[in-house]
């Protein structure tokens, strides 16, 4: 096998005293995308801005997190700012969760894809060269009118609209990396299609590797080849998304998919009347994490052990792990 | 697991550090300094005046002959008094009305701020006469002048800060939930327009300081024989070339003031802002 | 070379280029080369011929005959001849005109008149000090076309040795040589005027060579140029004992100060020599009596009158019943304020709180020549100021002690009122006979020590500074600088 | 029954800016559409068809060209309509933590003594999933999905009798956003609230809404009951709409 | 954008309205130009005569309307002083206060902009300590005492350039940098304390992810939003330039506007100084608009609303 294009190694990030995210350890190779889906909170974005160098307030406390770009190899863990910054747009693109703060208020669209072009694209020379492609890229996205949305600024347009600008700039350069968080939320779902064939076409062609954060298992398995759920910074189950979303090993993933909104699954409450089904309980607050199982305390096949030893991440399949000490029951019954 | 040891106080926030010195002794020197050093701010000797430093006049003598470190110690009470009126009055006064006017409607913004800019536009020398024929002479209506010339910065300051804030979603949003206007502008709106205004409020302590200098010599500033120091300052002046003592150390005293101030002041802001940020 | 212009600096802009518009040292500075007057004092300040070449008083002396120097032109090329300087002084007696330094003038002279090659000058009343009054700048002759023109405030246009070329406000005034001067020709070949307010820049302006002569040059400044000092190299500062009279005028229509002991207790409180070391460094004399030295009738200082006399103070206010003593207010400019802050500390060991308003010019002539009712109620006590008006003791004495001049019609600031006065001032000014003249003068003098209606300090020495090498130089006794006898040293 | 909010003829526009000239760009043409006392609807369509706008308008916050905007009941707006916006971070001030955000609401409208704001504060968290230790923290550092939830807490703080929610689940992970819709449901059921819903998922819209309205292009394109629709939409642009999200 | 020029449209009455204000407000000013003229000796009548001839015995109301009238034909009075029209003396005046002012604001923006956004971007770093350090200090020292212990050092002592007077570019030197040291200071600190505030928010964060330099992102991205105080502090101190920077002028014998008015309230020439207020009036509202304008387009959402 070659050299993946994202590995992290036992990687920690943690907020001063508190761990956001657990010896995390993933691989996505070239073309392939893994979808990180998870409890709100649960470190996703943390992930994706310290594979970048982005994390404000927040260090990587361990671990390492190997990126190859043209047959180079280096640990962003350690990186300086400096070679950071040579890795960041072309080696490493982002898509950001929050379409509307991640866009300056005082600069044209035009302008902010425009910046993209010019630091990314050699092949563009002029001014006129950039403004056609910026053009191209938000029409490729969906965007009706790409002219007028060039010429606005961000609070002049939608949230689907800011979100696609956003996908614009990412797929603007030809990244070896590409990190979306949670790019399709603002969209309708003819156009979430589009994107994702987009992210799908990017893969292929140009062999980037994907890691691709949503809560949208639609989403996810339309484009994923893998899958990994985090749940309060814990790595709970990794596998190939066919294997975990349809036979899912983690009480967690279970309960996930059995969240998912659907009439046919929804169930009466205590006064009788129908309720999605969902988990009950919240999320470990950081730092409040217990001793064993971090999902032991929603679990519903929680036992002794689970509250007291932390459950490792193990094979239970080829290329699919799971944390949790019954793992092997739940593959029989379901 | 070895923790690492507390850090020094202070080593991360330099600021605060030498703020928070550098004002404590100023007003400890303001309480006790009188009382400690004695001696009379006002006594002259006629026949010893511009006197270089020395032992038994750290700081020298003035063009009467006066103890230069004495009078500095004697002024400190009027100094933090000067400041403290006027950044009180000018910003008191000047923030509301300006983020009042960032969110009135258009003709009355326009009302406000015309008013305003003739105020400043006004030359303070005019504007401080025109103090003096009106209330006159006295420190207090010289600060009260120097007020009234700055209120028109903080109103402008404060007034751009607020237009720029105020088609922010989450003001927006706050005028969903039903909050008034006040509300708005003084819970929210204030403590996000509050970095340039404290920079603006914590630059201009030290010029109000030197204005008092100035105006005094319309008979504005403090009558003699008030040790005040921008007066000793512009006293001082008229001896550089033979003396630089008398100008020298007043401008010092301002200087460390001024520092002081600042740095607490920045100090206490980041401290503020990455606590509650974390 | 003589060729570079003498650069003068001074401490204030000129005001005007009319001189009989104007009352400033500074301004009579600049103007005194542009201009001539009938007849003028030298250095010694002995009356020397002028545009007069002699002149011969009536026996009554009320009508005085001048003798117009012939062939003189003003610089626009107008001859100077008696029609013109009558015309010169007609214009500053005209009420109509209302020149700003004529009052003396209008008060003293009835009418003036040309006869042939002559000029008569017709007085209103005797007037002892009446050949002084045409020394003065503000008699100076000028030219008609000016006048006419209505120009003379901003171009200045006499007959003197240097011409005006420009007045750049702000900046400076320049002169050239006059040409076609009838006298002796100067040895510079221009003049450049400048100025600065702030003394420690007119200190460095003489030591960078941007000025010439620096006037005033402030008495903290005399220790730099002091021998042996590396400043001593570049310039020479040089002293005139001058007529600058500082006083303080009291109210005496306002309590505790309506009391002529406790003026007088005021007065001997004060320490005139320290004001003298400490404030004027010594470039000065105490003044102890109404006049000042340079006029021969004045009193001296007697032995011991020039230090504080506490215990005679106390008893003065304990016989008035202000021995615990009070409080009063001194109005003051800002120049002037030091003496203030000094006569306060002296005043404290009386239990006499002084305090003082520093004004500014405008503010300070307001309330100094306030009416009687406006100061009760602003309760100014004092006025402090200072004026020179060398040699003539009537201008030292009518403006400040007659009741005709109590502010705001004069500068009588005080509202003193005292008959007797009034007449012996008026004999004194009108009494040709120098002996009996004197025994007036003297008994007003001592008069005024008892009433003590105004407290004199001292007077003030004009210092000025000149670059090495320049010669001719020399200051008038009311403090302004002549410059047209300037030479430069050859170059080596 | 009269509707709680009815909408009609809404017309909103925004300005353009030329070079020289300055037009209006028509955003939502002639929308009509009513919410019935503990009804919730659903407001779908394509991005950029105007579904905020209208949601603003409604929350007194876009420009009204023309046409009417009624509730029935009386009190000031903010106590009957209350809003979850779209961009939760940015609609939260960045320097007041959140537990005051929300209990500043409670103090606005007086709903209930000093002393218990505190209390009512961290139960409207708890509500939403927050821990405790929320209550001290800005906005700053939350995730996006806990952000979302502050603003669902926050506003629900008001207790208004209509919520309009603009894609407030679009930011949770399924779990949280099956307590957020069962929430709904529940307040819907306990207090009556009514909701305008925006969102893009179908399937959201399937669970939670009794009618669903179809916006394109700033008009109204279909509406009616959910199930109705569902089963047999009448309008081509639905039938894509509903294809897409069947897959 | 109609906004502003509707403000702008509305200038010619303002000024009227300040006109009046401006006229009222000097004559109420302590002192009597006829006094200050005549001198401490001269008598009432002088007094009295001098005013009759200055105009000032009329009403003030009279005054004012003459004033009006003869300023519609822009004949804005003659200086009490030396009889030159208002306007020679301003116009005069004028260029050196423009351009001296102008460059001090230049050199501050100049220093100060980038300044502030080095700071910024390396907040913590020694470089931003040091710079911090320097403003207090620059914005603490009296202008005055800068200008004097500059001409000592610089005229006096090294004679590298001249003590005083406007002339060539070394003239300008000296009283540039003394003037501009406080805008320098207050510039800079408010570009960093505004840049700090830009560098949290996420669009900035989006750049950086672009692989934009830090200095690019500083520039491009975090000063146009922070630099609306600095443009509004920038603008209100601007229009001050034509009678603010007395000090310097008078340190350093600059013949500007300052000194004018300095020197005119000495002699109460109220033309003159009636002149000055007028145009600094005029000059800072223009600024503002001129300001306005800069920060509107700094900030689309003000402008679209
Ligand atoms: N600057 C910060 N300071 C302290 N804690 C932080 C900070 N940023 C994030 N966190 C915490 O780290 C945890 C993970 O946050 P993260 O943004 O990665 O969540 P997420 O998985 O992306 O969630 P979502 O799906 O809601 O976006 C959260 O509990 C959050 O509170
Ligand atoms: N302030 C504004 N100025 C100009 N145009 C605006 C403004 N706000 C919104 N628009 C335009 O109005 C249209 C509708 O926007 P709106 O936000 O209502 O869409 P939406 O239906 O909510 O889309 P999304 O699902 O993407 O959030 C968009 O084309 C947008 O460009
Ligand atoms: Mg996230
Ligand atoms: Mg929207």
């Amino acid at each position: 096998m070659t050299q993946p294009a994202l590995s992290l190694e036992d990687f920690s990030v943690s907020f001063g005293e508190t761990v956001a995210l657990e010896r995390i350890s993933l691989t996505i190779a070239r073309g392939e995308t893994l979808a990180l889906v998870g409890e709100s909170g649960s470190g996703k974005s943390v992930a994706a801005l310290s594979t970048m160098g982005l994390l404000r307030g927040g260090r990587i406390s361990g671990g390492r997190a190997l990126l190859t770009t043209g047959g180079r190899t280096v640990d962003l863990a350690g990186l300086s700012e400096k070679s950071f910054r040579a890795l960041r747009g072309r080696d490493i693109g982002m898509i950001f969760q929050e379409p509307m703060s991640a866009l300056n208020p005082a600069m044209k669209i035009g302008a902010q894809i425009n910046e993209c072009l010019v630091l990314h694209r050699d092949d563009l020379n002029t001014g006129e060269d950039r403004r056609r492609e910026a053009a191209a890229l938000l029409g490729r996205t969906g965007i009706a009118d790409p002219e007028r949305c060039l010429s606005s600024y961000p609070h002049q347009l939608s949230g689907g609209m800011r979100q696609r600008v956003m996908i614009a700039m990412a797929l603007s350069a030809t990244p070896a990396l590409l990190i979306a968080d949670e790019p399709t939320t603002a969209l309708d779902a003819g156009t979430r299609g589009r994107i994702l064939a987009l992210i799908r076409a990017m893969a292929a062609e140009r062999g980037t590797a994907t890691l691709f954060i949503t809560h949208d298992f639609g989403a996810a398995s339309a484009i994923a080849d893998r899958v990994a759920v985090l749940y309060a910074g814990r790595m709970l189950e990794e596998g190939p998304i066919a294997d975990v979303l349809g036979a899912p090993r983690h009480p967690y993933t279970k309960g996930l998919l059995a969240s998912l909104p659907n009439r046919a699954s929804m169930a009466p409450d205590a006064h009788g009347r129908l309720r999605l089904r969902g988990m009950a309980g919240a999320a470990p607050a950081p730092g409040e994490k217990p001793d064993g199982c971090v999902f032991a305390p929603r679990c519903p096949a929680v036992q002794t052990a689970c509250m007291e030893t932390q459950p490792a991440l193990r094979g239970v399949e080829v290329g699919h792990d799971v944390a949790c000490l019954r793992a092997d029951e739940w593959a029989v019954a379901p | 697991m070895l923790r690492r040891l507390p850090a020094l106080p202070g080593a991360k926030e330099p600021e605060l550090l030498i703020g928070a010195v550098l004002c404590g002794v100023a007003v400890l020197a303001a309480l006790f300094g009188p009382m400690l050093l004695g001696g009379d701010p006002a006594a002259q000797d006629l026949f010893h005046v511009l006197q270089p430093p020395s032992w038994s006049h750290p700081c020298g003598t003035d063009a009467f002959g006066r103890d230069i470190l004495l009078r500095l110690v004697y002024g400190l009470r009027l100094t933090i008094m000067e400041i403290a009126v006027s950044l009180v009055v000018a910003a008191g006064v000047g923030v509301p009305v300006g983020l009042c006017a960032g969110m009135a409607p258009a003709w009355l913004d326009s009302a406000i701020m015309t008013v305003s800019d003739v105020v400043f536009a006004f030359p303070g020398l005019i504007l401080a006469l025109l103090v003096v024929s009106l209330m006159g002479p006295g420190l207090f209506h010289a600060l009260l002048a120097i007020a009234a010339f700055s209120i028109p910065v903080y109103i402008r300051l404060a007034r751009n800060l607020t237009v720029s804030l105020r088609h922010s979603v989450w003001v927006e949003a706050l005028q969903v939930l039903g909050a008034s206007r006040a509300r708005i502008l003084f819970l929210h709106i204030l403590p996000n327009a509050a970095t340039p205004l404290l920079v603006q409020a914590t630059l201009s302590s030290g010029t109000v300081v030197l204005s008092a200098a100035s105006l005094s010599f319309l008979g504005l500033g403090a009558q003699p024989p008030l040790p005040e120091w921008g007066t000793m300052m512009s006293d001082g002046r008229n001896a550089l070339g033979a003396a630089f003592w008398p100008c020298l150390f007043p401008g010092l005293a301002i200087a460390a003031a001024v520092i002081g101030l600042n740095c607490l002041g920045d100090g206490l802001r980041d401290r503020f802002d990455s606590s509650s940020r974390r | 070379a003589d060729d570079a212009p003498l650069t003068v600096m001074l401490s204030e802009p000129p005001r005007t280029m009319d001189p009989a518009d104007q009352n400033a040292t500074e301004t009579a500075s600049v103007l005194e080369p542009f201009y001539e007057t009938l007849l003028k004092r030298d250095a010694q300040g002995t009356i020397q011929p002028g545009l007069a070449t002699s002149w011969r008083p009536s026996a009554d002396r009320l009508v005085w005959t001048f003798s117009i120097r012939p062939g003189v032109r003003f610089h626009d090329g107008a001859p100077c001849d008696a029609a013109a300087v009558t015309r010169s002084l007609q214009r500053l007696i005209d009420r109509k005109v209302a020149l700003a330094g004529a009052s003396v003038y209008r008060a003293v002279i009835a009418s003036v008149r040309q006869d042939g090659e002559a000029v008569v000058v017709i007085l209103a009343r005797p007037y002892a000090d009446f050949l002084s009054l045409v020394t003065l700048v503000q008699s100076a002759i000028v030219s008609p076309i000016a006048v006419e023109g209505g120009e003379l405030s901003h171009r200045a246009d006499g007959t003197g040795p240097f011409r005006f070329v420009s007045w750049r406000a702000g900046e400076n005034v320049f002169a050239t040589r006059n040409r076609g001067y009838w006298g002796v020709a100067p040895a510079i070949a221009a003049i450049d005027w400048r100025w600065s307010p702030e003394p420690s820049v007119l200190n460095m302006a003489l030591q960078t060579g941007d000025a010439d002569v620096v006037i005033p040059l402030a008495p903290v400044f005399g220790r730099v140029y002091a021998p042996g000092q590396s400043a001593a190299a570049l310039a020479t500062v040089k002293r005139q004992r001058s007529a600058a009279l500082f006083w303080l005028a009291l109210n005496t229509r306002l309590k505790p100060l309506d009391d002529a002991r406790v003026r007088r207790a005021l007065s001997l409180a004060i320490d005139r020599r320290a004001l003298v070391t400490g404030l004027l460094d010594g470039f000065g004399a105490p003044a102890c009596h109404a006049l000042t030295p340079d006029v021969p009738d004045a009193l001296p200082c007697g032995a011991g009158e020039d230090r504080a006399r506490i215990d005679m103070a106390r008893a003065l206010l304990k016989e008035a019943g202000q021995e615990k003593g009070f409080s009063v207010s001194v109005v003051v400019q800002e120049p002037e304020e030091p003496i203030a802050e000094a006569l306060q500390a002296m005043w404290r060991p009386l239990g006499v709180v002084l305090s003082i308003r520093r004004q500014e010019a405008g503010v300070w002539v307001q309330s100094a020549f306030a009416p009687p009712e406006e100061k009760a109620r602003e309760e100014t006590g004092m006025a402090l100021t200072s004026w020179s008006a060398p040699y003539v003791s009537d201008l030292q004495l009518r403006p400040l002690y007659t009741t005709g001049n109590s502010a705001p019609h004069g500068a009588n600031l005080g509202f003193y009122n005292n008959a007797e006065i009034d007449r012996m001032i008026d004999a004194a000014a009108q009494d040709n006979q120098p002996a009996s003249r004197h025994e007036t003068l003297l008994a007003i003098q001592s008069t005024l020590d008892r009433d003590a209606p105004i407290v004199p300090l001292f007077t003030r020495d004009t210092l000025y500074g000149v670059r090495n090498g320049i010669s001719g130089i020399w200051a008038a006794t009311e403090g302004s600088i002549r410059v047209v006898d300037a030479r430069r040293a050859q170059a080596q | 029954m009269t509707p709680l909010l009815s909408v009609r003829n809404l017309h909103v526009s925004y300005p353009e800016n030329g070079v020289f000239r300055r037009g209006w760009r028509s955003i939502v043409k002639d929308v009509s559409l009513t919410v019935g006392n503990g009804e919730i609807v659903g407001l779908i369509g394509e991005s950029g068809s105007g579904k905020s706008t209208i949601a603003r308008a409604v929350a007194g916050l876009a420009p009204v060209s023309s046409g009417a905007i009624e509730l029935t009941g009386n009190g000031p707006r903010a106590r009957q309509v209350q809003m979850i916006f779209q961009d939760p971070f940015a609609s939260l001030d960045p320097r007041m933590s959140v537990g005051r955000q929300i209990a500043e609401v409670l103090a606005i409208h007086a709903i209930c003594a000093k002393d218990e704001r505190r209390a009512r504060t961290l139960a409207l968290l708890a509500r939403v999933g927050l821990p405790e230790s929320a209550y001290d923290r800005l906005p700053h550092a939350f995730s996006g999905g806990q952000r979302a939830r502050i603003g669902i807490a926050r506003a629900l703080a008001a207790e208004p009798r209509l919520l309009i929610a603009d894609e407030a689940t679009a930011a949770l992970d399924v779990s949280v956003q099956a307590q957020v819709l069962n929430l709904l449901m529940d307040l819907r059921d306990d207090l009556g609230l009514s909701l305008l819903f925006i969102t893009h998922d179908l399937a959201v819209v399937g669970v939670l809404c009794d009618r669903a309205v179809v916006l394109r292009h700033g008009e109204i394109v279909e509406q009616g009951t959910v199930a109705e629709m569902f089963a047999a939409p009448q309008n081509e642009y639905t039938k894509t709409l509903l294809e897409a999200h069947r897959g | 954008m109609s906004r502003l020029l509707r403000r702008a449209a509305a200038l010619p009455l303002i000024m009227l309205g300040v006109s009046a204000a401006v006229f009222v407000a000097i004559h109420a000013l302590p002192g009597d130009p006829a006094r200050l003229m005549a001198g401490p000796q001269a008598p009432e009548s002088t007094i009295m005569a001098l005013r009759v001839r200055l105009g000032l015995d009329q009403p003030l109301g009279a005054q004012y309307l003459h004033f009006l009238e003869r300023a519609a034909h822009g004949d804005f009075g003659i200086s009490l002083r030396d009889g030159s029209p208002v306007s020679t003396v301003i116009v005069e005046r004028l260029p050196y206060s423009l351009a001296l002012g102008g460059l001090a604001y230049l050199l501050a923006l100049l220093v100060g902009v980038p300044g502030g956004a080095f700071a910024a971007a390396r907040e913590g770093s020694w470089g931003d300590r040091l710079l911090m350090a320097a403003t207090l200090v620059g914005a603490s020292l009296a202008g005055f005492w800068v200008a004097l212990l500059g001409m000592e050092v610089f005229a006096v002592r090294l004679r590298w350039l001249p003590l005083m007077g406007a002339g060539d570019w070394r003239h300008y030197v000296l009283p540039a940098l003394v003037l501009s040291l406080l805008p320098m200071a207050m510039i800079l600190r408010m570009t960093r304390a505004g840049a700090r505030e830009v560098l949290r928010q996420d669009y900035i964060r989006t750049a950086r992810a672009k692989g934009l330099s830090p200095w690019t992102t500083i520039t491009r991205h975090a000063l146009r939003n922070a630099l609306a105080p600095v443009v509004t502090v920038v603008a209100l101190n601007l229009g001050g330039l034509i009678s603010g920077a007395v000090v310097t002028e008078t340190v350093f014998d600059w013949p500007g506007v300052g000194r004018l008015l300095v020197d005119s309230v000495r002699y109460r020439d109220y033309p003159v100084i009636q002149g000055v207020t007028l145009l600094s009036v005029l000059g800072v509202l223009l600024a503002n608009l001129l300001a306005e304008g800069v920060i509107a387009r700094f900030d689309p959402k003000a402008r679209g609303a």
